[in-house]
């Protein structure tokens, strides 16, 4: 059904069942979510009855079964479906963005949004990146969530999730993004409190959807100001048109693009609303790798990616996209630094990457962006997985000898190379990739963000040229901190000696086989995802020699349609901004980030190799001076308890108590209550006297006929 | 097959009169059959009202169809006069799908008196399905009180602890503003008598009468005072919580989901198409807009602080209703679906909610959240409602609670921007009002025995949520069908407000003396000379 | 037929309801004098019947009598349709007192021939009251009703309290007397007559001594007020009809105040309708002190009939706006309004004749608590009478309140409009109230769980008066018409009066 | 002698007004009420020689008026005494409020 008043579809290039490959997911969560309510009723019985329904007695119930099946099937048919297209666009040559309408969403008046799908190249790496790596980590997940009663409540939230991510990136309009944004922060809601008889881990998805809320008021504020200069809401009307009815640097664009920034920051996890995302990891460990790591949080990549020409034509929000980006990085890595719970670690280095990404996105290098975007979903949910087996492993441990330390705490572990040498191994390749060392898929996503930051503070017509200087140089920072918070992770986990007892060591064992499979598959990509998009040089002087690339920097010139309005307007405002870099050309760059990443490695190595650790559960040691600072994440949670919670629950308070119950029932029942004892009053004139009647009525008639009288 | 039975004549006849005669029935029925009887005479009318939605065809222009007139009070030209506009039409339907859910949610929650009650909510959908196909003023009016007698006793006698005390504020405050209204509505008719010569409360011969802006200004006040107490409009709402609280399930449900919406209905019926100069008055908007965000945003804070679950859900009904009166005082289309939209959505959502805490209350006898916890353990059907319900409630993109308050939004940004900021941020505190109640209830350690023996939901409670969740949705997904159907009605409404421009100061300027000056003396010869002749 | 007041035998035939009534009278204390039976056994109900349906017959000829024109305006005692509908509003009001008193009668040992005589001949004071066109004759009327209604006032006389009511109202009304009379003597002196025409041409012809005339007409204003018991004036009446016999209350409350302001319409709207300068603002703040004392006042009774006493106030207050408001709607408006209030007001003190029981000692609002799940169907007419009384939709209280606001608004009189719904706000609480210990109160454990005994006049009066207020509430239609034809012959009343075009 | 006779009946008349308020047996009180009457009366005949012959037919309508009501008001004083064993006014007040 074509909805009226869309433009039909570009003829040049058609999908193959696009609608399916939202749908399959849905499906599985209708599939997952029947056998979740129907496997929860059972509990329930048994839960009353005083104890925990045994699913697995006697066989594995259907309720459970299916889910395997079901939960990775439809990622796996929607991966396919996905490949098939984004081979078929390849060969394509597409220019112009494929959008269908499905049916009129909301349609009244001017107003008319459809529910319509937009596919073009942006969309499409998006959706191979979350259906791809969503394939893995669900097949991951199989293994890891085995165990779990709430299995296939587990998957049907998992692919509602991937439904909304869908949902966001092939949407056709900021409405439809944003049914998706708030559905994916739904999702996210629903599984960091997965395990919700927990008080800690329900309150952890409660602040992520509240915190993100806030940031979906400058998303839906934004869809307000677009529809108010363009009357339209849709990406091909709006973006096509800004350039003309925008003015360069106006107010109303900045606002537009600075709302969105806060949309950003919210569901992207940057300052100032970072917070709930290490809070996040309180889900299972495969949701923060699938939604805290790899999709969800990129969002906000994505969104200003998608707007780019909309953030091109703003240069004081793209400074701050920059600014929030790079402060982000360098923030969040130094907490990382002092973080000893593995999960905690990776989500500050999620948030420190995402900082990065903004960078990108903010300087504009919006291919960068998306290109860190994608190979950060390798290697950091591999991390992430990598940190699940490690997790699942130890817990395994722990459980049989009843043990009741924690399984996520870095000083509990060590050693574990022994143990789990497939995860030891993918989860090193992993962390080069992250820290930026040649060749691995992180060094060119970085680099290239890193180098274009310098480009823009040597541009002719930069802004603030000063501004970006000091970017480049936090930006390195960041970088650094990042290879040595990354190291001492890997040498906590994997090395020294083993920590956990000898006990608990002898249950110690490497994942399973659907646990291992996507690691060596993140793996793999890890190392070699980068190459798509390795310079012309590299290519030439390095790569070339092997004849493995056809072409450098393939994903400029994929996303060269989506992006080009923005260069445009970048060229014409602030000059070729790519030879203006300061240090010439690429190698020099490389130079220095791969110098920077691999000497902070060595440091680590230096600091940390040999140092023996002790189990926190034996020594609980207090990190002091600033190191404690550091460890408490800056004060930050506290700062916002402070300074916002309590007020506006004090607040809400006094409006309740006094404003509401005082001043204005009050009111009311004062005029009740004041007619009631006026009329006591006046009923006190009834003495049950004749004569007082009579005088009375006599002074009434003296009134009377004064009245009449003058 | 709905012409070849005539629907259109006899329809909203009976959508009125049936109702009534199962209030008969039930009272002359024996007491253990009184709730079958109800459910089945609620469920006729519902299945009967379902054909409006064909019967009513918005091709047509958004006047009023399925007219019908007959007189009832000749000498003041009062008629009996029925017929519905897209308004209406879903009003009407609200309030018919509601009925018979809130019915079958009293089976068990009501245990005694249960003749009397179940007549008193055939009577009161009799009192609310006329108020929105009514097209007299006089009948409007008449069905407008009419409801409040049946609320009255429900809360008064199957409420709570304090039941009286909620019951007579719910009274005497929405009593103040109707019977303000009242005289209104009587200057309005003594009004057209005397300039156009005719005697009548049709809407349509009122609409027609020249009123000069003062007696716009002082008009819209009487009507607005009216149903801002119903809808409620901050600072008129503290009678709803307490009503809410002390209300029975059922009560609530209806209150919530039809009572309120005939305040918010008022606005757009009467406060707009009659007063389109005071309605567009700066001022005026600026206060209207100003109260509606302060609802918003105060009530989200007051509601986010309430120990009581049931008192939670009523404050969060107030801000909702901002969101209707700032589309409606955005005056435009968007604005105005929007706050449409957002009626029905509030309706369906809400009652739900209300529905799901009778169930909660039934099985604990408690309302206080920390009485709860963990609930979601043992009645895993009945959290997976609650959640889906209270994300409705919040507006989550998807669902019906979205596309509302989405378009009244950007219905009030079009105008008023600075008003929009404002008002959007609700979105945030409804999620900071709804979600710790959710987690309170239904998340958390399942540590109190007494909630560890709460059972899931029945087959009887499946049934009543099941299509209120899936009306949420597919409005949600596919609002556009309703749309399309009040559109036109809506549309008529903004033409009112802003064609009216000239023709409003063109009164003034021919008719001098009808100036405000002599309505508001109350000096009958309307001269000084009398209090000159006195002396 | 045709009557021409020159000939003395037509008096006889415009008189006819009163003849008949005030022969009924005689009968009814002859047949208790004769009758052999002692004090108060099983006369009463006897006598009541006969009563009723000599006032049937009467009203049958007031019936009649609509077929009748009047040839010229000069009687004293006026033919007209507002003479006609008022007569109505009296005889159904004595008609429902008599069928709701026997079982009081019976109860209280009371002599029933008086009771009905004295009430019967009370009932003509009030008709020659309302018809009258002169004042020497309203005088007469109003004379002929008072003394009755002293004495029904005090006719229980093993009760204190109504002997003390009747001794206030005997005094009090006495007292209001002479301002009445001094004012008919000072309007008599300024205008030259006492002929209620005769005085508006007097008036309108500018002849009149203005400041004997102003005063006349304030110390006239005095009168009526304090017989239809308008703040300030109203000081005697909770008392009073709290003390009388229940019966008795009921009838003061409602045919008594509907003659008073009858007669007060007529005089000030026919008579002195020149003269509205003078006297609009002094009733205006009379009804709006009216509504607001009386109102506030009886939101902290405790006794149910000392409240009905101060809503019977209240309804003065409303009551008062149609004659503030002068005009055509207004006066038709108080016409409906007193056949409702006349309705309702019995149908409310039925209820409390039952529940109060042997020696009135049961009339606390406590006493009603449960009482509606206890006697549903006497709960059901009780909730009926008082919101009808309160003025809610579907009944004729409602139709009536919006029949006087239409008449203040045509005439204005819109502050006093707002006055009047907010303080019916107030009312609805104390009507509320006893509807709330009604149904939503358990009965204390120690009440009587015996049902009430309802005898046949009491069921008979009971099911008319819900029925008709019901009736009027959703067919006001005829009633209206008719009410509002029946002031079109009154001259000085009318649309012309403020300046509101037809 | 118009303006004279007016102003003494008026001032009879405000006699017994006061003599109403400020009395407290009931059979002066209902004397005093007399006086009133007779006031009214004076009026009556006065402004009748001005104006015709109405007023004194007036005047004998109050005088049986007046009679019929002492005959009742003396009625309900005794009835009242037999209860009380007084006619002091202030002591009736079982109804007030």
């Amino acid at each position: 059904m074509q909805a009226d008043g869309l433009e039909p579809a570009a003829a040049e290039w058609e999908p193959i069942l696009p609608a399916l490959i939202i749908l399959l997911p849905l499906l599985g969560f209708a599939i997952n979510g029947a056998l979740a309510l129907s496997a929860a009723r059972k509990s329930a019985d048994a839960v009353r009855a005083g104890g925990e329904f045994d699913f697995f007695e006697g066989g594995r119930a259907r309720t459970h079964a299916l889910p395997t099946w079901v939960g990775p099937g439809v990622m796996l048919l929607a991966f396919l479906l996905t490949l098939v297209n984004f081979i078929s666009m390849l060969g394509a040559e597409l220019h112009d963005p494929w959008v269908h309408a499905y049916w009129a969403w909301i349609s009244t008046g001017e107003l008319e949004i459809a529910a319509a799908i937009q596919l073009d190249q942006l969309s499409m790496i998006m959706m191979m990146i979350i259906t791809g790596v969503g394939f893995l980590i669900h097949v991951f997940s199989v293994g890891y969530m085995q165990d779990d009663p709430g299995y296939p409540r587990y998957f049907a939230y998992l692919n509602l999730f991937v439904f909304f991510m869908l949902v966001l990136v092939m949407g056709a309009s900021y409405p439809i993004m944003f049914i998706g944004w708030e559905g994916v922060g739904l999702c996210s809601y629903l599984l960091i409190g997965f395990w919700f008889s927990d008080e800690a881990k329900a309150s952890a998805g409660k602040k992520a959807f509240i915190v993100n809320r806030i940031g979906d008021l400058g998303f839906l504020l934004a869809i307000f100001l677009i529809y108010l200069v363009f009357q339209e809401v849709d990406y091909v009307a709006v973006l096509s048109d800004a350039e003309s009815i925008f003015v360069y640097g106006g107010p109303a664009i900045t606002t537009v693009t600075l709302l969105f920034l806060l949309a950003a920051t919210g569901k992207s996890a940057q300052i100032p609303l970072y917070v709930w995302l290490p809070d996040a990891m309180a889900g299972p460990t495969p949701v923060s790798a699938l939604i805290h790591a790899a999709t969800m949080v990129t969002a906000g990549v994505y969104l200003v990616a998608r707007s780019s020409v909309l953030f091109a034509l703003a240069p004081l929000s793209s400074a701050m996209v920059a600014g929030i980006g790079v402060l982000t990085a360098l923030f969040a890595a130094t907490i990382a630094l002092k973080q000893q719970d593995i999960k905690k670690v990776l989500a500050y280095s999620t948030v420190s990457q995402l900082g990065f990404m903004f960078l990108g996105v903010g300087v504009g290098a919006y291919t960068a962006g998306v290109f860190h975007l994608m190979t950060h979903a390798f290697f950091k949910g591999l991390l992430f997985l990598g940190a699940g087996a490690v997790i699942h492993s130890m817990h395994h441990a722990l459980h049989h000898t009843h043990k009741d330390w924690d399984a996520q705490d870095m000083r509990n572990m060590g050693g574990l190379k022994k143990y789990m040498p497939i995860t030891w191994v993918t989860m090193w390749l992993a962390t080069l990739a992250i820290a930026g060392i040649w060749p691995f898929a992180g060094f060119f996503s970085k680099d290239e963000i890193i180098w274009m930051t310098g480009a823009m503070a040597g541009a002719e017509n930069a802004p603030y040229p000063m501004l970006y200087t000091v970017y480049w140089i936090l930006a390195l920072a960041a970088a650094m901190l990042t290879a040595f918070y990354m190291a001492r992770l890997m040498f906590m986990t994997f090395h020294g000696p083993n920590r956990t007892g000898a006990a608990e060591a002898e249950h110690l064992h490497e994942a399973p086989r659907t646990m291992w499979i996507p690691l060596a598959v993140l793996a793999t990509l890890s190392v070699f995802g980068g190459w798509i998009n390795v310079s012309e040089d590299l290519r030439e002087s390095v790569l070339g020699g092997f004849g493995l690339l056809p072409m450098g920097e393939w994903l400029h010139h994929w996303l060269e349609p989506v992006t080009e309005a923005a260069h445009r307007v970048q060229e014409s405002r602030l000059g070729e901004v790519a030879h203006s870099a300061p240090f010439g050309g690429g190698e020099v760059a490389w130079g220095i980030i791969s110098f920077v990443a691999a000497l902070a490695v060595v440091l680590a190595t230096v600091r940390l190799l040999g140092r023996s650790e002790v189990p926190v559960a034996v020594e609980d040691t207090e990190p002091t001076g600033f190191a404690r600072i550091l460890y408490n994440k800056w004060y930050v949670d506290e700062f916002y308890h402070r300074w916002v919670v309590d007020p506006v629950l004090t607040t809400s308070r006094i409006l309740w108590r006094v404003v509401d119950a005082t001043i204005i029932d009050g009111t009311v029942k004062l005029v009740g209550n004041g007619a009631r004892a006026i009329g006591w009053v006046a009923s006190l004139f009834q003495t049950g006297q004749v004569n007082r009647y009579a005088f009375l009525m006599t002074l009434g008639v003296l009134v009377i006929l004064s009245m009449i009288a003058f | 097959m709905l012409n070849a039975l005539a629907y259109e004549s006899w329809a909203l006849h009976a959508l009125i009169w049936l109702p009534f005669v199962g209030m008969v029935h039930v009272l002359w029925a024996a007491e253990e059959r009184a709730k079958h009887l109800a459910l089945r005479w609620s469920l006729v009318v519902f299945v009967l009202s379902i054909g409006l939605w064909w019967a009513y065809d918005p091709a047509l222009g958004g006047g009023y169809q399925l007219v019908s007139s007959r007189s009832w009070i000749a000498a003041w030209g009062v008629n009996y006069a029925l017929g519905i506009d897209g308004i209406s039409l879903f009003m009407v339907l609200l309030t018919t799908f509601t009925t018979p859910l809130a019915i079958l949610g009293a089976f068990n929650y009501i245990k005694k008196r249960q003749k009397p009650f179940y007549a008193l909510m055939l009577l009161l959908e009799v009192g609310v399905v006329g108020v929105f196909s009514a097209t007299d003023l006089f009948l409007f009016y008449v069905f407008f009180e009419l409801t409040l007698v049946p609320m009255y006793f429900i809360i008064g006698i199957w409420g709570g602890e304090r039941r009286i005390y909620a019951a007579i504020k719910f009274f005497l405050y929405t009593a103040v503003g109707s019977l303000l209204m009242l005289v209104g509505i009587l200057y309005i008719y003594v009004r057209g008598k005397v300039l156009l010569g005719v005697a009548s409360f049709a809407f349509v011969d009122l609409l027609q009468i020249p009123l000069t802006t003062g007696e716009q200004m002082w008009l819209f006040g009487a009507f607005a005072l009216a149903f801002a107490i119903k809808v409620p409009l901050f600072p008129f709402h503290t009678w709803l919580p307490d009503a809410h609280v002390e209300a029975p399930t059922p009560g609530s449900v209806v209150l919530a989901a039809v009572l309120l919406k005939m305040g918010t209905y008022g606005f757009v019926r009467f406060l707009l198409p009659f007063f389109p100069v005071a309605v567009r008055h700066p001022t005026v908007v600026g206060i209207m807009l100003a109260l509606g965000v302060i609802g918003i945003i105060y009530a989200a804070w007051v509601a986010a602080v309430q120990p009581d679950a049931k008192k939670l859900v009523a404050y969060t009904s107030v801000a909702h209703m901002g969101f209707v009166v700032i589309g409606v005082f955005a005056l435009n289309l968007n604005g105005l679906q929007g706050g449409l939209l957002v009626m029905i959505s509030h309706g369906i959502s809400t009652g739900a909610l209300f529905l799901l805490l009778g169930m909660l209350y039934e099985r604990r006898h408690t309302r206080a959240i920390d009485e709860f916890g963990g609930i979601g353990r043992v009645a895993p059907w009945l959290a997976t409602a609650f959640v889906i319900t209270a994300l409705t409630s919040i507006g989550l993109p998807g669902t019906s609670g979205f596309v509302g308050e989405f378009l009244a939004l950007i219905g009030v940004f079009e105008d008023h921007p600075g008003v929009g900021i404002f008002a959007t941020s609700g979105v945030i505190f409804a999620a900071y009002y709804m979600l710790p109640m959710v987690q309170s209830v239904f998340f958390n350690a399942l540590e109190k025995p007494e909630n560890r023996a709460v059972q899931d939901l029945s087959r009887r409670e499946l049934i009543i949520l099941t299509p209120m969740i899936a009306l949420m949705i597919v409005i949600g997904v596919h609002p556009t069908p309703l749309l399309r159907r009040t559109e036109p009605s809506a549309q008529m409404v903004i033409d009112r407000v802003w064609e009216s421009v000239q023709l409003g100061e063109a009164i003034i300027e021919v008719d001098p003396s009808t100036d405000l000056g002599a309505a508001e003396t109350d000096d009958p010869v309307g001269t000084a000379t009398a209090a000159d002749g006195a002396e | 037929m045709e009557l021409d007041f020159s000939h003395q035998a037509h008096f006889i035939v415009a008189l006819a309801p009163e003849i008949i009534l005030s022969v009924l009278g005689i009968v009814i204390l002859l047949m208790g004098v004769s009758s052999r039976r002692p004090e108060g056994a099983e006369t009463s109900a006897d006598l009541g019947w006969i009563s009723v349906l000599g006032i049937l017959a009467a009203a049958l000829a007031n019936g009649w009598l609509y077929s009748v024109t009047e040839v010229g305006t000069h009687s004293m005692i006026a033919l007209d349709g507002f003479a006609l509908f008022s007569n109505w509003i009296i005889l159904a009001g004595a008609a429902l007192g008599i069928l709701i008193s026997q079982s009081y009668i019976d109860r209280q040992g009371l002599q029933a021939a008086e009771f009905y005589g004295l009430l019967i001949y009370s009932t003509v004071g009030l008709m020659i009251m309302a018809a009258a066109r002169d004042l020497m004759v309203i005088f007469l009327g109003l004379e002929i009703m008072s003394v009755a209604v002293y004495v029904l006032a005090a006719i229980n006389r093993r009760d204190r309290k109504s002997a003390e009511a009747g001794l206030k109202y005997f005094l009090l009304g006495a007292f209001s007397t002479g301002f009445f009379l001094y004012g008919i003597a000072l309007v008599y002196g300024a205008t030259g007559s006492t002929h209620v025409s005769a005085i508006a041409e007097s008036i309108a012809g500018g002849t009149a001594h203005s400041a004997l005339l102003v005063f006349g007409i304030a110390l006239l204003a005095v009168g009526f007020s304090f017989k239809v018991s308008a703040v300030p004036f109203h000081m005697w009446t909770p008392d009073v009809y709290e003390g009388a016999p229940t019966p008795v209350t009921a009838l003061m409350s409602v045919t008594v105040k509907a003659g008073a302001f009858l007669a007060f319409l007529r005089v000030f709207s026919v008579g002195f309708p020149d003269a509205y300068e003078s006297w609009w603002a002094v009733l205006w703040w009379m009804a709006v002190l009216t509504m607001v004392v009386a109102n506030l006042v009886a939101t902290v009774q405790v006794s149910v009939k000392r409240m009905l006493a101060y809503s019977g106030i209240a309804h003065a207050g409303y009551l008062m706006v149609a004659i503030v408001a002068a005009n055509e709607t207004a006066a038709a408006g108080l016409l409906f309004y007193l056949l409702t209030y006349t309705l309702m007001n019995i149908g409310a003190f039925g209820i409390v004749i039952l529940v109060s029981g042997q020696g009135e000692e049961r009339l606390e609002i406590e006493e009603y608590a449960g009482f509606g799940w206890r006697q549903p169907v006497l709960g059901v007419v009780f909730t009926v009478s008082l919101l009808s009384l309160a003025g809610f939709p579907g009944t004729g209280g409602f139709m009536g309140k919006v029949f006087l606001l239409q008449g203040a608004i045509e005439a204005n009189l819109v502050y006093l409009s707002a006055i009047l719904v907010l303080t019916t706000v107030a009312s609805y609480w104390y009507y509320l109230r006893v509807a709330w210990y009604m149904w939503m109160k358990d009965a204390p454990r120690e009440a009587s769980t015996q049902s009430i005994e309802v005898p046949i006049a009491m069921r008979l009066a009971l099911v008319i008066c819900v029925v008709l207020i019901v009736y009027l509430g959703v067919f006001p239609g005829a009633s209206m018409e008719l009410a509002r034809s029946s002031v079109e012959g009154m001259s000085g009343v009318g649309p012309g009066l403020i300046g509101l075009a037809p | 002698m118009l303006v004279e006779s007016l102003v003494v009946s008026g001032m009879i008349f405000v006699i017994g007004t006061l003599g109403v308020i400020v009395r407290r047996n009931a059979i002066v009180m209902f004397l005093c009420i007399e006086l009133q009457l007779n006031a009214v009366n004076l009026t009556f005949v006065a402004l009748s020689r001005y104006v015709g012959i109405e007023g004194q037919v007036f005047v004998f309508f109050v005088m049986t008026v007046a009679a019929a009501e002492a005959a009742v008001g003396l009625a309900i004083i005794i009835s009242i005494f037999r209860h009380y064993e007084t006619v002091d006014v202030d002591k009736f007040n079982l109804l007030k409020w």
